[in-house]
């Protein structure tokens, strides 16, 4: 699997899903400054974590319009699957390619910790390896995670299945005291309705290594590698 | 300079911080009355902040090489060899005025300038720590300055991306009116790649880098440097944003440029500026400088020379280049969004020539005002000596598991959770130890060798007798070093003390100098870089002497390591170390019955480093399965933590001849850790052989903590005791 | 010329800093304050002299970047 | 009645978010847009009929929490 991993002025999770990608699917990913309008060929791109533009404004705005996003958009449209994380994810809400916002914690303060995700389904090419239904531990580190979304649009999400994680406790029941941030219906990320893009806000490159106290997230990158070859 | 140049007047020299001796110096110095912006460099220069003119004297008596040390205090971190061609480079300094008066951006401003400290030196910075010390819970600011100070330290470090993984955090009413707020920063460089700031190459090109200059901060340098008092308010103006995205920016930017053969010298802009900046740069290589004011991005229209040199805007960078890598460099820069401009040349006059608008703003010679910096021997009183307490007349508890409960839920004893939860400590994906432990294991990326990181420092201690407390900070973050595993390389030290010309506060400045000293000698443990704050001080009220030691390990080896909780049901518990039963100063004495008298716990140097080589030896060998060191609060909340950090009881029982059970659980006694093996006499034989003192405690196993004379608490109970206090007295909401 | 503009939450989107607001301002004792809404507050200078023109230019801004018109709505008013 | 609040720095303190947006707007290619500045603002109902009295509350909220009186400034309009 070939992949490519956007940088934008601010993001700070790239260099951790470089090293993720290189270390589970075997090929490093190429990394592309944000103001490259030619994007390599490849068969995911990912948008990485940390604070493009400082998260000034709103989280991921600026970002979204950077012309990097320009192709990273034509080529979800062509089926290329996209990941983001985190930022990644506010940036992609941003740009119009996911739906809702992301916005500022309900306990208004960043949080950083290991949650629980109760995985939705296991479909390809971003679940292929979990089972649905299965329960994950993959951490947490934002201050803007509170997906929202209108009744209409949230009725949609649910109705096409396109929620694909969502915060749970260690046995896997989606409770109030499980969310950590005040997401509608528990959501930690939603795919488009292609399936090609995907959302997260907790970051699966972070526990993807035995050294650090967890690895469930690396069946996701085991995954997408399986899935797109 | 323009038409309205104030006078110098002694009311205008006097507001400048400058005494009336060191005016006359100025006069001597300059040949003639200096300029308003000449005397706004004095001013800083010659500021405690700039000069370390009272300590100075001190801190030359701090052990400081090594075969290790590559480069120890005197530049903007230090720096010591971790082996594989690589260099750890750190530092820790305080924030403590700016981030009483603005929490936020003054502690998050804090964290920008330590990480700049780091980054300048070549180094990637991969950790942050930070040493809080706020004042009682009860009083009225507290609770918004926890807040703010938590929110400023993340706000800053999550957005750069460098994790801040570990710290110290505790509550004394000698803070309410100055708390500290102290930032470290680790770093990696590859050794043969480290930069400095002495500037050479008479022509060369001064460069100016990094954010504009605004009119914050004017004065930040004095305002450190002065005592508080009821008129603080009216300084607010001096208080900084941070903006740490312009921060990463720098970084990237300043990293990718060394990379480049291109920098001679570089130097971040901190407290004072552009004017500590260039004097050190150009101070340090013997030449002189000349900088044209009118070529220094500026935020805003119509700045004085006085104010462009004094400005204490943050994000800011000055490097002297090769000469014909200006546009380089300039790539780099405006690649990464930041401000860029060719300021001035190095020159061979061994002068400071200032140019705005055509004219010169100011001149003075460079050597004269630092070298005539004032240096002072000031008086010092010793601390009157604390009377040793005999624990038999400390009444007991009425029950030792309620005392051991009340402990874990106040306010110094309670979970940090809600710190660290806080602060991005998983960025960078090489923490392997998050906060918590005794000390953060951070992976040196791509290998599987780690460094430890630890903060720390007991005021009670160095209240109570400041050699002892100086020492036991030091020997406090060895031990927690050699918990993990880690062999204990370097020390950074950040001496917060209240105003140093009085002598009982110089006195207690000496001491904990002296035993800082005695345990780096002892410890083979040196000073590579650190700082000095005074004047934390309101209404002539002085803070508890607070030297903090930030200390750094190395693993050679992660998989050989180990952490606090217990491992597996079953296991010997066994102690390491004398036990006395210390009790003065103790948290005990302080949280059960108010008290806070008696001498600290002595050091004992020879037997800490005993204590502590063993217990690295039975680590790394692997007979260990988890360690954690005594300190405050002792063997019982020792035990507690790593039952609750496991889920696991233990049964404990005291030996033969341990204190009275109050004593034996909650004495102080230093150089003492537990560990967890799976063969405890074995372990206690080996201990035997060596000459240090073992025993077997008890075994883990079940869901309570048994003290056998005690009685029983389920782990449960006392997680929601120890998770509890922070978060119910932060409330939710705004902060 | 120079634009003012008000960046704020559309009715019926939850508001977690407005509530956290109205929260902090009970427990300090501040009674009988009701809804509490944030929104953002944008001063920009554009070298524009004509108001209609002006508003058109904000208003792009506003639907480009400065507002999320998922979850909010601008307004825009022209200083001279 | 509603008090309507606005917080912006104080002159002479820097914005990044200000700044960050301004820069964001040139590469969206806006031109011409000078300096920007970045504030809040905060609507809030409190049942209180005199305006003299509702000032002076909200000036109190401003003071003890809505704004950081070191670096920010803020501004009170009542409406009915
Ligand atoms: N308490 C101390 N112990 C050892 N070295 C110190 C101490 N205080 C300051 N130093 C050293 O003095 C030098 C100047 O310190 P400082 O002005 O705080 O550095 P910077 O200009 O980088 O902020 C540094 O090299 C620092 O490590
Ligand atoms: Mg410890």
């Amino acid at each position: 699997m070939k992949s490519a991993v956007i940088v934008f002025p601010g993001s700070n999770c790239d260099r951790d899903m470089q090293v993720a990608l290189a270390r589970i699917t075997g090929t490093p990913p190429v990394m592309v400054w944000h103001r490259e309008t030619d994007l390599p060929r490849v068969d995911l791109i990912a948008v990485p974590g940390g604070f493009s533009y400082g998260d000034y404004l709103r989280s991921g705005a600026m970002a979204a319009h950077s012309p990097a996003m320009t192709e990273v958009r034509k080529r979800a449209a062509a089926g290329v699957a996209v990941l983001g994380v985190c930022n990644g994810f506010q940036i992609l809400t941003e740009a119009g390619l996911l739906p809702g916002v992301l916005m500022r914690n309900a306990s208004l303060r960043f949080i950083c910790r290991d949650v629980y995700l109760r995985v939705e389904d296991s479909r390809a090419p971003f679940t292929t390896r979990y089972r649905t239904g299965q329960v994950i531990r993959i951490p947490i580190a934002h201050a803007d995670g509170n997906f929202f979304a209108d009744a209409e649009t949230l009725k949609r999400i649910e109705g096409e299945g396109q929620v694909a994680f969502r915060y749970c406790d260690p046995n896997g029941e989606v409770t109030a005291a499980a969310n950590p941030n005040g997401s509608l219906g528990n959501i930690a990320g939603i795919r488009n309705r292609a399936g090609n893009v995907l959302g997260m806000m907790p970051h699966p490159e972070r526990l993807a290594d035995q050294l650090l106290s967890g690895i469930d997230g690396r069946a996701m990158f085991e995954g997408l590698s399986e899935a797109l070859g | 300079m323009t038409a309205a140049a104030p006078a110098i007047t002694p009311d205008v020299v006097k507001a400048h911080g400058l005494s009336a001796e060191e005016y006359a110096r100025v006069l001597e110095i300059m040949g003639r009355e200096p300029n308003i912006t000449e005397l706004g460099i004095f001013s800083v220069m010659w500021s405690e902040h700039c000069s370390y003119k009272s300590s100075r004297k001190w801190l030359r008596r701090l052990p400081t090489t090594a075969p290790w040390v590559i480069c120890g205090p005197g530049e903007n971190a230090g720096v010591i060899d971790i082996g594989d061609g690589l260099a750890c480079v750190f530092k820790m300094e305080s924030h403590n005025h700016p981030s009483f008066i603005e929490p936020y951006q003054g502690a998050a401003t804090g964290v920008g300038g330590i990480l700049r400290d780091v980054f300048t030196m070549g180094a990637r910075p991969i950790a942050n720590l930070n040493a809080l010390h706020f004042g009682a819970p009860d009083h009225p600011k507290t609770r918004h300055l926890v807040g703010g100070v938590v929110a400023g330290i993340g706000g800053y470090g999550n957005c750069v991306g460098v994790p801040t993984v570990a710290g110290s955090c505790d509550f004394d009413p000698g803070y309410n009116g100055n708390i500290l707020v102290n930032a470290m920063t680790v770093g990696i460089a590859r050794a043969d790649r480290i930069f400095y700031a002495a500037a050479s190459g008479i022509g060369n090109p001064v460069v100016y880098a990094g954010s504009k200059t605004g009119r914050d901060g004017i004065h930040g340098a004095t305002m450190a440097s002065a005592e508080f008092d009821d008129t603080a308010e009216a300084r607010r103006p001096t208080v900084q944003v941070g903006d740490p995205f312009t921060e990463k920016l720098l970084i990237e930017a300043c990293l990718e440029l060394m990379a480049e053969d291109a920098i001679i010298a570089i130097q971040d802009m901190g407290a004072a500026g552009l004017t500590s900046s260039s004097f050190e740069m150009a101070g340090k290589g013997g030449v002189g400088v000349e900088i044209d004011l009118d070529r220094v991005p500026v935020r805003e229209d119509g700045m004085t020379p006085y104010e462009i040199m004094l400005s204490e805007s943050q994000e800011r960078m000055l490097m002297v280049l090769k000469p014909g890598r200006e546009d380089i460099a300039r790539r780099i820069f405006e690649k990464w969004e930041l401000d860029f401009a060719v300021i001035g040349r190095l020159t061979d006059t061994g002068r400071m020539v200032l140019k705005a608008r055509g004219a010169v703003a100011a001149d003075l010679p460079i050597a004269p005002l630092s070298e005539a910096a004032p240096v002072y021997d000031r008086p010092t009183t010793p601390t009157p000596r604390p009377a040793v307490l005999d624990a038999a007349a400390v009444p007991a508890p009425a029950s030792v598991m309620g005392a051991l409960e009340t402990l874990l839920s106040s306010p110094d004893f309670c979970s940090r959770r809600w710190i660290w939860d806080q602060y991005d400590h998983m960025v960078m994906t090489d923490t392997v130890e998050r906060p918590g432990g005794d000390a953060a294991v951070v992976r040196i990326h791509g290998t599987g060798r780690g460094l430890a990181v630890t903060t720390d420092c007991n005021p009670h201690y160095c209240g109570a007798h400041p050699k002892t407390g100086g020492a036991q900070a030091v020997a406090e973050s060895w031990r927690n070093l050699t918990a993990v595993g880690a062999r204990p390389l370097a020390i950074t030290d950040n001496m917060n003390f209240g105003n140093p010309e009085r002598p009982e506060i110089m006195g207690q400045f000496a001491d904990c100098i002296e035993g800082i000293r005695e345990a780096c000698l002892a410890l083979d443990f040196p000073v590579v870089s650190g700082n000095v704050s005074f004047y934390n001080e309101t209404n002539g009220k002085g803070i508890l002497p607070t030297p903090t030691i930030g200390a750094i390990g190395l693993i050679d080896d992660l998989s050989r390591r180990t952490s606090v909780p217990f491992k597996a049901a079953g296991e010997d518990i066994v102690l390491i170390g004398a036990t006395m039963g210390h009790l003065g100063c103790s948290a005990y004495l302080r949280e059960l019955h108010g008290r806070r008298d008696g001498a600290p716990p002595p050091v004992d140097l020879a037997a800490e480093r005993a204590n502590g080589d063993f217990v690295r030896g039975e680590i790394v060998s692997g007979a260990v399965t988890a360690c954690h060191d005594l300190s405050d609060g002792g063997l019982l909340v020792a035990a507690a933590e790593m039952a609750m950090a496991s889920g696991l009881g233990a049964t404990l029982t005291p030996p033969p001849g341990a204190p009275a059970l109050h004593a034996f659980a909650f004495g102080e006694d230093q150089g003492r850790y537990l560990v967890t093996t799976a063969d405890g006499p074995a372990l206690v034989s080996r201990a035997e052989k060596a000459g240090i003192p073992a025993t077997v405690l008890g075994r883990t196993g079940g869901a309570e903590l048994t003290l056998k004379g005690a009685g029983t608490i389920s782990v449960v109970q006392l997680k929601a005791a120890f998770e509890g206090w922070l978060p119910a007295y932060m409330g939710d909401g705004v902060a | 010329m120079r634009a003012r503009v008000h960046v704020t939450l559309k009715r019926g989107v939850l508001d977690p800093q407005g509530k956290a607001i109205g929260n902090a301002l009970k427990s300090l004792g501040f009674s009988g304050v009701g809804d509490v809404r944030q929104g953002k507050y944008i001063e920009l200078e554009i070298d524009e002299t004509d108001a209609t023109r002006a508003r058109a230019r904000v208003g792009e801004m506003c639907e480009k970047l400065l507002a999320n018109t998922v979850i909010e709505d601008y307004q825009i008013d022209l200083d001279q």
